[in-house]
């Protein structure tokens, strides 16, 4: 499958879930590892099923789906320690999961009842970034602070193929460079920002970027699990030991629509997304565990109904889950006391709108 | 003649016609082209025009601002559209150090013929960065201008003749308007691009606004009617500069003042149409102008938008409160 | 104790003490290490702190605020020098989506102890850019509060307050004061970080302004004196919050209100107060309040600044007209 | 003189006024060629130094000196064509030179009598461009007009080694390279952004950042005007002829001040700059005319007496350079009426200081 596309793409599983070996790479997981790797895969599909199912039914504004993604997502999820601190974007549900984040807190934004959703600081995991690339240099900021700290750990940050393209990502690269900041820049590129094909970010492959800046650049097949997770592990590694960044281009693609609100019918051709489907993550994880560790339907079975079980919780405390005091959007705008603050929370009040908050 | 149409379907036949008309006007922005933007303003041009002239950008916000100011130095205008009205701080730097001041830093050579399209206000439900309000920015800024449009007709001709004006201008949409339907005369425009337009008479109240609140004052002022008050409502269309020739004459006429606005009061639109209008209707003015705007916080979670934007309880509520100087 | 220095050295020393005060407080900046800043406000700052905390950035303004809001979350305070006020707009994007809004985000667990310090206004003979007043873009921006000093005194004691703030501050530093001297007292600060001073009572007039413009301020007020007209002089030094009870307790005592400002008038801190005093001193107002601020044009070259640049002449006729209302 | 800072460099002229070769590079100039060369360096230097007299006299407000450039810019100014566009950063004026602008416009900034200087569309040169990184954008945008114009012709950009840290310029290399666009990149990296040393915006040559996004980079020592003409001509030749972009890195070192304003001997050694001494571009290239095409003394002193001449003009034309009516900020800063300004005309008039303009 080497197209011109998928230069240097590492991979470790193929499509048909068989193992291969390239080059410096093997991996080093075994077969408990990889049952639990898929386990970890299926629930986050299911749980991203659900948000879409609970979107269409009117219960959530919004849902961006990772499907497709699960591989890129659950083999960096893996390679994290759980002292390193990560900065997502808006659509790593998977990496969340991995983080331990509760399907329902990753729901809070697309309910409209929060535009965060979890403590950062109980996860090590930050809040969805909606602008395109501010979360790179945050990533970047925290990985100086990590230095200053003398802490032996690594920051990793999510941004998409489009987001590539913005300035912040870009000067993010340089600081990193410059700074020899313990960061892993872990773009998936799964093909589209919204409807614009990734050959409009770029003509060359992204992960030559990294090198063009001063450090490592890797492609992996995002659909790989495996792969993902060796060489993200390696850039944590490499970022802890104070090495300095690397530049993961994960090469996915996204199976869905970009969010609930998108019609990729618009600009994709379906002969595409089922010529992906062939490369599903899910599938060629199951491969191999039936293949080579001769996992048996009985145990595939139970992690359905896990999943089934997660989706069922989640749905009953995403429909249990209300916001319905707007006092709470003067609350925490400032640390501080502030006039205008106090003037809004007294005009609520007078108006009958809101109710006094702590 | 005249047709019905939608806000987008406006926005979008004004731009087919100001593209017909001037074969070095080109679009710009992410996923207008293919997609036709994701509220479709732009649908079907690209295949009308050619990817040479709707062009799908790559995702930089700075580089679309950037870019344009560029093509315009090589004699092209631009209609560039900023995906939501968050977004368009990347860009900042380019609109006010270069598409703000590159005219006048050539003394008049280039011409910054760049149109930057925001949809804008909230109203929508949507995530955090899809509801902000930033005029006031712009409005600040020497150099720019700022135009709303508040119906499909002023739609249609205003896109028209910012994508026709030898100076920047900053076209705010109200998105959630853009599903609104309406008569548009597409024979001539009835309004030159900076002026405002009392769209109701009255005679107790000059209420003033833009963008989406048009239809909640006229809302408003239909509430109030029922009760004996009688609302003036200006549609601002132009919020720099503004109109303060006809805001001035109805609060002349009528002595007191409500600007409605969704953008926090520091600083913004509103304070600077209260502040022009304390001097210039110092003697008229029976009570204190009256600013109903968000709240000073980020925009909220959509659950308690409808509660941060200005509606017709609060603007009523704010028309009680100029009427009570008189008791 | 009392100790006589400029402006900058206030500043230098005020940073100093709150990074001997926090050993978690950082300064970032462009030039700032090595060579001190290109005002030295940072001199001799990396050699006793190291360059781990005193860091000497690459040359982009978006990165030293988007890295700082990370430093924030990694539990780091940082001041951030921005070199001369038009080059923040870079960093518009990280500021107003990121730093001002990440502690609502995040339901008050992040906390943004970031301090930009932005050495504004003109008065220096600059080239472009180089000398703007930005202050209303961020006074419009809920999550950011901006201030300005105008003394060494205030300089000194400001800085240090802003570095304590658990609220993201604007430290908008008169550039053209940078070299005043006065008398510090490095004891105990004499006021909060949000309240306006009366600088000089007066009982005709109130004027208010801030940064370089308190000085041009007193020195108009003392001209008048020789006329016959006492001037309230008020430093603003908060301008967002502002300090309204200040402003409206003066103004309700002389009845008049006069601002002065750098900046355009159109959606600015001056306008602000405008529409604010008007309304709560609707009763008192003898007159109309004014702004005598920059006019609506670019920072022009320098060789025009002065005319650009409210003066003691263009101030004094605005208390010329602003009393002409009596007769 | 190969140390690991100059990897890559791409020279045909030694320090000593030596030619050499060097892969596929060949200089096409011929002795007269040299010698006009040579001669638009020493006038350039000539209208440099009068300025900072001019400055330390007090009749400009600043000045940006060029010295140690004038090899880059004179072999990047004699690259290209009349109808190829340029667009300056604050520092070329021996491009400036090159294109035909008169010099007393290049002090017109500096004199502060206006922000800009000439008119571009004569020259096909723009205006200084003082926010740094803001003008590689504006020639990608250009040099997209030229694509929609189905011209041949080119743009080319400047900008410096600090500048190549900002996201304007980072996205500028995206969108040339999405586009395929016909601009070349030109960085003088003179080892300083005032006082950062260019080790702090990369650890890595900068010149590696075109491959990075997808097209070309060359390093070339910018002392070398040979080696600049060369490189730089085949660039603009591959954007003319559709080929996209190129990343020209002009290795060089700023030898005075950042500015008038600057104190350099705060952040670097007096020896750093005796180095660079012995690499004097027109050193070179003036023992390379005495060696190679045995040019005599006169004929220099012909050269040096013609650049006392135009600086004699310079001052003359600067000392005369007023600008008196500050009604002029008015003008221009909107092509169509506006209110504002017709109130801020008023009220310059009522208060006695300025005279109407046109
Ligand atoms: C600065 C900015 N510009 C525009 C947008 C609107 N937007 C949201 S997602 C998106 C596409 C992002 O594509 P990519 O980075 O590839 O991530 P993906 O959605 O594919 O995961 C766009 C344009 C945004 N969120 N932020
Ligand atoms: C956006 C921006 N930030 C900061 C500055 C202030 N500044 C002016 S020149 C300069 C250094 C630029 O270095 P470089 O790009 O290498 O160009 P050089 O001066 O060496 O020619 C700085 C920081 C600026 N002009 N623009
Ligand atoms: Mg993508
Ligand atoms: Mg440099």
């Amino acid at each position: 499958m080497e197209t011109e596309s998928e230069q240097g793409l590492i991979q470790l599983l193929s499509p048909e879930g068989q193992r291969v070996t390239q080059g410096e790479y093997a991996s080093s997981l075994n077969g408990d590892d990889v049952f639990k790797m898929y386990r970890d895969m299926v629930i986050s599909r299911r749980i991203d099923s659900e948000a879409t199912a609970l979107q269409r039914q009117g219960e959530l504004a919004l849902w961006a789906s990772l499907l497709g993604q699960e591989g890129a997502q659950v083999g960096a999820g893996w390679a994290l320690r759980p002292n390193d601190f990560v900065f997502p974007s808006y659509r790593e549900h998977a990496v969340a999961w991995c983080r331990g984040i509760p399907p329902s807190g990753m729901l809070r934004l697309f309910r409209a009842v929060s535009s965060g959703g979890w403590d950062p600081y109980e996860f090590n995991y930050s809040v969805p970034a909606i602008v395109l690339g501010s979360q790179v240099l945050h990533a970047v900021g925290y990985a100086m602070g990590i230095q200053r700290d003398g802490r032996e750990d690594a920051t990793m940050v999510f941004f998409g193929d489009g987001a590539s393209s913005e300035g912040d990502t870009l000067e993010a690269f340089v600081w990193a460079a410059s700074f020899n900041a313990p960061v892993v820049f872990f773009c998936q590129n799964n093909q589209f920002g919204i409807s614009t094909p990734v050959t409009t970010q770029s003509r060359s492959p992204l992960y030559l970027r990294g090198p063009g800046f001063g450090f490592p650049g890797h492609r992996v097949d995002g659909n790989d699990p495996l792969a993902v997770y060796e060489v993200t592990k390696e850039a944590l590694a490499r970022a802890r030991a104070g090495d300095g960044p690397t530049l993961i281009e994960a090469y996915t693609y996204r199976m869905g629509a970009h969010t609930t609100s998108d019609d990729p019918s618009r600009y994709r051709m379906g002969a595409d997304v089922e010529k992906w489907r062939l490369r599903d993550p899910i599938e060629r994880m199951k491969a191999l565990l039936s293949r080579e560790y001769g996992v048996t339907v009985d145990r595939f079975e139970e992690v359905r109904e896990e999943a089934e079980t997660v989706a069922t919780e989640l749905r009953s405390e995403i429909l249990a889950m209300q916001a319905t005091n707007p006092m709470e959007m003067f609350d925490h705008v400032y640390a501080h006391e502030h006039p205008r603050i106090d003037e809004g929370r007294r005009d609520l009040i007078e108006l009958g709108l809101g109710k006094a908050t702590s | 003649m005249t047709e019905t149409m939608t806000v987008v379907r406006a926005l979008n036949e004004g731009l087919r016609r100001a593209m017909q008309d001037n074969p070095r006007l080109l679009l710009m922005g992410e996923d207008i082209g293919t997609l036709g933007g994701v509220f479709r303003v732009t649908d079907g041009l690209q295949k009308d025009f050619g990817a040479q002239r709707v062009i799908d950008s790559p995702l930089s916000e700075s580089a679309i601002i950037g870019t344009s100011v560029g093509l315009a130095v090589a004699g092209y205008r631009t209609v560039c559209e900023i995906q939501f009205d968050g977004f368009v701080f990347p860009a900042f730097n380019q609109i006010v150090n270069q598409v703000a001041k590159m005219h006048k830093r050539t003394d008049g050579i280039y011409t910054m013929g760049v149109v930057i399209r925001l949809p804008f206000q909230g109203g929508i439900g949507a995530i955090e960065h899809h509801s902000e309000s930033p005029e006031a920015y712009f409005a600040h800024t020497p150099g720019l201008r700022v135009v709303s449009c508040s119906t499909p007709h002023d739609a249609y001709w205003m896109i028209q003749q910012a994508a026709a004006s030898d100076d920047p201008v900053i076209f705010c949409e109200p998105k959630s308007r853009y599903w609104d339907k309406g008569e548009v005369a597409t024979d001539a425009p009835t309004h030159g691009l900076y002026e405002a337009v009392v769209v109701r008479p009255g005679s107790d109240i000059t209420m003033v606004g833009h963008g989406s609140y048009v239809k909640v004052m006229l809302k408003a002022a239909e509430t109030a009617q029922a009760e004996g008050r009688s609302i003036e409502v200006i549609d601002l269309r132009s919020l720099a500069p503004l109109d303060l020739e006809t805001i001035e004459a109805s609060v002349k006429k009528t002595g007191r003042l409500v600007v409605v606005q969704e953008a926090p009061h520091s600083a913004s639109v509103g304070a600077e149409i209260v502040s022009e209008i304390a001097r210039r209707c110092f003697y008229e003015l029976r009570a204190p102008a009256l600013v109903v705007s968000g709240y000073h916080v980020p925009f909220p979670i959509s659950r308690y938008e409808d509660v941060y934007r200005p509606s017709v309880e609060r603007i009523l509520d704010g028309v009680d409160r100029v009427l009570e100087y008189d008791s």
